[in-house]
């Protein structure tokens, strides 16, 4: 056939490969963040999980203000504080099931603590005496990640693991507005869509990555708006709604858990305090910003609804109240103790098996110990 | 069982079946990676798992290194025992964070309650006349990685024992596939492959003694060539393949060094900051007064590794090993 | 104020830092991919432009094969071929000015040829006498990217960096649909955005990533879905359109210089022949689908609508095949001599100079070559 | 200009001092990284830098190390001068494949047209009671990627001349920013800076003839303590801080070794395949007949680095330095 035989033969087509493939409405989030507090949705919310979830909050704040203190007195390392944070910390950790895994990142000790890891072992990393202080198989917790977004593949893997021996696990991963910006945010849900993981991604935006603004960090019109590009839902939350976040998430999980796959949620919140008790805030913003943020607290936000609607007397919250002071004592007790430490250790659980090199090496520390405790080395 | 006649096989048939051994044998072992599955990897040494084992269990993931490793370390969380395959030496360095924060240090960092027995197979090295990034020699950067172990075969059945090996074992092994050794064949019976190899032991492939040539991987077929040749000048090679970087058999390669008084390490990487500085090093720690002449290296130049045209003026070569024995002070000696 | 008298206070209020955001409606693509010939657009398409498309079509078609030829007689290491992508590539190149950059991935030897590279230069890297053949900055053409996705974020510094200089310059990108798994894609598309780099990304997805076919790399109701996540906007397009293609991308293009920031394409588009050479494509995909996307070929749809509206005869499609032959030829010609390479070569251009140890390396290897040459070593 | 009193300074200050003149020179140096705009960085290095000339010149990155340094890439492609901040040593992996892959291979790959003046700064090592991934020592994973630079300062004054001097280099540097020397003090006219200080010169920093101690970066003044208190042994140590990694300086290191006959190298990074072997190995295949004792290390053990309150026994310090000195075979002499 010629060029010119084929005149008039040719039929616009759309190219083959081009089928309809997954509607993208579905997937995009609200233009608002979705609340609860304050509006129609709370008379439907359970006022036991709202009572729990106060009780939470208000422990929450005050293991924050604890471990911040810590750090004065020299007893921790460093605090990156979560105060202003709490709603997701304990929403997080109360949307899961019991055979559930939490990853959390390095700013997430409250949910790990929430979710009933030892306070004292949660702080282990922060105290310095060793990386992980708890067993992550006790309460299915990940080890607090420190390199930014790495522990969202690990979530993904897991889950998928997990799927894959018939169990119906979630995985739930934490991660910070700053954190998305990492390439193994996009692996992570790049794989979990493909795989249709049952795994939850709460990203915390708490406005800042240090002292980097989110303008700065993204130009997208939110977050959640990455979930489309993965194939996953994106949903955007009040932050500081703990009710709102609990239900997004645990809507989130239920999807997870019935093979619905993988859901990314964008909470709006706000770090109250500055990074870490290190850093210092003012160099990089305002009194103004904070003040408004602290008038959206997210204790007084649940604080008000139940009081408002009944479902909290001044016993409750005196309650509350007393259980934190009651945490924080023994917290600030039992870390006031100098931690056992055996240099030992460091060659202990490098492989299963320390190497000849290894032993080598702690023969040599052991030498040395003993020689220190013979009063003296040279 | 009938007697089975010995074939020869390639390496890339001995891992196979060690790839497939594992998982018939274990249910946990899972091999992922980029085009792993339905094609059998660009090696096509994972042919046929998928089919037999079914994609879950031999699975093709999205092309992102850091995602496979990523992924992996979060299935051996949950009790999987994860071979992943990075495509070539090169396109492993996108998860090496995950490699070196993650997968080196889990066990350590939650004091041996999480171990991660992943295997992480990485073709590498050059000589096959692959365009840039698909010939890097890249163990030095795994060598400083505690936590690690690091294993590369030469020879067919260290292919199959080692592999089998680094699956079983409960730490993460980065497994060096010799690219240019994949179609090497050997007698090897792969209906009786020999027994799983215990990992961090050297192995004398020629004993001589002369001097000692230590190396690995793709050199030591280099090295017994040379040591062949050098027949003719009168020295007699000891060649020691040292199979395992991490741990390190200082035993076996400091016996074969104190018997012989010399020693070379040959090797493709780079010279400056690659493995012979801590092989030169350590022997000569160990073994000084039995030295006749310092421990020399004979290794690639320190380059980028060069395109296909000009690899063979950069890998060492039997000349170039016979020089460096040359330069072992002979004269001194007599 | 006890929790009683803030008892009713409370009034419902967004997050404070939620601020509507862009809008995200006008950054989604639409739900077919766009396409020029054989619709009512094609009318407004410049006849001029359209046969310059269709000239570099048969030519860059021509330039595939010959090269695959190449490779069978053992002139070339390896060949990726673009047969069946030869719209975007050709589009690509032409869709830019002068002192713009492009930027390609291992495959685009055909956009880098379109641009102006010497053909024999253009394949160096394939032949293997070197890496990159060509001066990057005579056709401002970045070297061939192998590691995936790598490129993206050097042509958003670049194109960032043309903007601070004050230079109304625009960096092209190309990549597969597999590189948009990395997470090179992900950090170079959100600097860009933040950034509001003038660079234009063009995804062309080719259906596979050596044999993983798109639905194992992606979820995603498309990939252009993925550019509202980092507040680009996403256009899809039919990628055999070479019309449709060069529009989109000159669109993007102005956008870029004009101020507008990046943009994201997605062009469908299939691989017609294996991944190179050295692959089977047997293994993971059958001939129906290769015959479908056959006759959606670039060249036949350009040449249709051409003929059919009576802007191209025979004797113009004869000259262009013509010159394709003539290409091909002296292509062939160039190729068969053996280039001359030195050895020292390799020492030449590790660092501005030498360092002391690459010099003591350079000495031993000319010793060598000297013995070698007098005549044999050893 | 009015003479200015000698004050101490910190090696942060000087190194805020080099950029800022830096960027006041050449208005192709750009800085970018996490945090270096409006803070000033965590360590307060780019402090001041923003305000001074405008974010379009020191600027806050998105959170994404590769997408940082391949940007830098890009910049550096159209003839910018960018310096690079990795906030620490073990956040630089991201970027591992830009690094490795890219910026040690722009100017090979493209015959010299195409060479990328990055200069990498990446504040490394441990001592400042860091929690995980805060204390890493990975200098061996640059020394052993050709086409880098790699470079150290262990005074304030190298930190402000090897800064510059670096930003210079018409070839990428990664420069190790020792942590716990940045609030070390030295007394250094900030208005009278010294020169630039060449690239690949090592220093004699204490003569002396019973031994040299190799060293560079934060091990610098544990050598220095360790050499003074050496002298109740007996023993006159020099020190010598190698400055520069890549390249290496075997003149100055070789002549030290030969005067002395004997040497240990010393650094915190781990042993095995850390840089003391290659730093072994050259002195041992260069000094071998001068040599009464074989090049020792004293090193980091061989493990992810340690949690704070047991890096002190990790680290190298004086006493492990002196029994090092103490096993290089004093007896073998008299
Ligand atoms: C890969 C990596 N890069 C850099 C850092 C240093 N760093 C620690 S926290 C932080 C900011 C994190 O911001 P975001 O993700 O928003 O979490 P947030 O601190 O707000 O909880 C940075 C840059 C790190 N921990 N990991
Ligand atoms: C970082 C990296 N990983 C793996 C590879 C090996 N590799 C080369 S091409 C290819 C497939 C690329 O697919 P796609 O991005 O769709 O581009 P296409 O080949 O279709 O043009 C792979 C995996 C590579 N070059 N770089
Ligand atoms: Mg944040
Ligand atoms: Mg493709």
């Amino acid at each position: 056939m010629t060029v010119m035989e084929q005149r008039g033969a040719y039929k616009p087509a759309p190219p083959p490969a081009w089928q309809p493939r997954t509607d993208p409405e579905p997937l995009l989030p609200d233009a608002e963040p979705y609340r609860v507090l304050g509006t129609e949705a709370a008379a439907k919310a359970d006022p036991e999980l709202l009572r729990r979830l106060y009780a939470q909050l208000v422990r929450g704040r005050r293991y924050n203000t604890q471990a911040t203190a810590l750090t004065k007195q020299g007893r921790l390392a460093v605090y990156p504080s979560s105060t202003g944070q709490e709603a997701c910390e304990v929403a997080a950790a109360l949307a899961l099931e019991d055979r559930d895994w939490l990853f959390p990142s390095y700013r997430d000790t409250l949910a790990v603590v929430a979710r009933g890891v030892d306070p004292v072992e949660a702080l282990t990393l922060l105290r310095g005496d060793w990386h992980t202080g708890y067993d992550p198989y006790e309460h299915r917790v990940a080890p607090l990640s420190t390199p930014l977004a790495t522990q969202l593949p690990h979530a993904v893997g897991l889950a998928h693991a997990a799927r894959l021996k018939g169990d119906d696990v979630v995985a739930l991963a934490l991660v910070g507005d700053g954190g998305t910006s990492e390439g193994d945010f996009h692996e992570a849900l790049n794989f979990a869509a493909v795989w249709q993981a049952p795994v939850v991604f709460l990203v915390q935006n708490n406005g800042f990555a240090i002292s980097v603004p989110l303008a700065k960090q993204t130009a997208a019109p939110s977050l959640a708006h990455k979930a489309v590009g993965y194939g996953m839902p994106g949903r955007l939350v009040d932050g500081n709604d703990a009710a709102a976040v609990h239900e997004v998430l645990s809507d989130a999980v239920r999807r997870a858990r019935t093979g619905g796959g993988p859901t990314l949620v964008e909470a709006v919140t706000y770090r109250i305090d500055a990074h870490t008790n290190a850093d210092d805030a003012t160099r990089y913003r305002g009194d103004a910003e904070v003040q408004a943020w602290r008038d959206h607290d997210p204790i007084q936000l649940l604080e008000r609804e139940l009081t408002g609607r009944g479902l909290l007397d001044e016993a409750a919250v005196q309650a509350a109240r007393d259980d934190a002071e009651a945490m924080a004592a023994d917290l600030r007790e039992r870390m006031n103790r100098d931690p056992e430490l055996d240099p030992m250790d460091l060659f202990a659980h490098v492989y299963a098996e320390p190497t000849p090199q290894l032993r080598e090496q702690r023969a040599l520390l052991r030498a040395e110990l003993e020689a220190e405790q013979e009063g003296g080395h040279r | 069982m009938t007697t089975v006649a010995v074939k020869p096989a390639t390496m890339a048939q001995a891992l196979t079946r060690a790839l497939r051994d594992a998982m018939a044998a274990d249910p946990s072992v899972h091999v992922m990676g980029e085009d792993v599955g339905t094609l059998g990897g660009v090696f096509r040494v994972t042919d046929g798992l998928a089919k037999e084992f079914g994609e879950d269990r031999c699975t093709d993931t999205p092309l992102a290194e850091a995602g496979i490793l990523g992924t992996a370390v979060g299935m051996a969380m949950y009790g999987l025992r994860p071979v992943v395959e990075m495509q070539f030496d090169a396109f492993a360095y996108p998860a090496f964070e995950q490699l070196v924060s993650h997968v080196a240090r889990m066990r350590n960092r939650t004091r041996g309650r999480m171990p991660l027995p992943i295997t992480i197979r990485v073709p590498y090295g050059g000589g096959i006349g692959g365009v840039e990034h698909h010939s890097d020699s890249s163990e030095a950067f795994y060598m400083a990685t505690p936590g690690l172990h690091v294993v590369t075969p030469a020879t067919v059945a260290d292919a199959y024992g080692l592999l089998r090996a680094a699956i079983a074992s409960d730490d993460p092994v980065v497994f060096l596939e010799p690219k240019r050794l994949y179609w090497s064949k050997d007698t090897w019976n792969p209906d009786r492959p020999t027994d799983v190899e215990p990992i961090g032991r050297a192995a004398v492939r020629r004993p001589g003694r002369s001097a000692s040539l230590l190396t690995y991987g793709p050199s030591v077929q280099v090295c017994m060539e040379a040591a062949e040749a050098a027949r003719a000048e009168g020295w007699d090679l000891e060649v020691v393949d040292l199979r395992s970087l991490v741990p390190f058999d200082d035993e076996t390669v400091c016996a074969s060094v104190r018997r012989t008084g010399r020693a070379v390490v040959v090797h493709e990487s780079g010279s400056f900051g690659g493995p012979g500085g801590e092989i030169a090093a350590r022997v000569t720690e160990r073994c000084f007064h039995h030295l006749e002449a310092p421990v020399l290296r004979v290794a690639g130049f320190d380059l980028p590794y060069p395109p296909p045209m000009l690899e063979r003026h950069h890998l060492p070569g039997v000349d170039r090993i016979l020089d460096a024995v040359a330069r072992l002070q002979w004269e001194a000696e007599g």
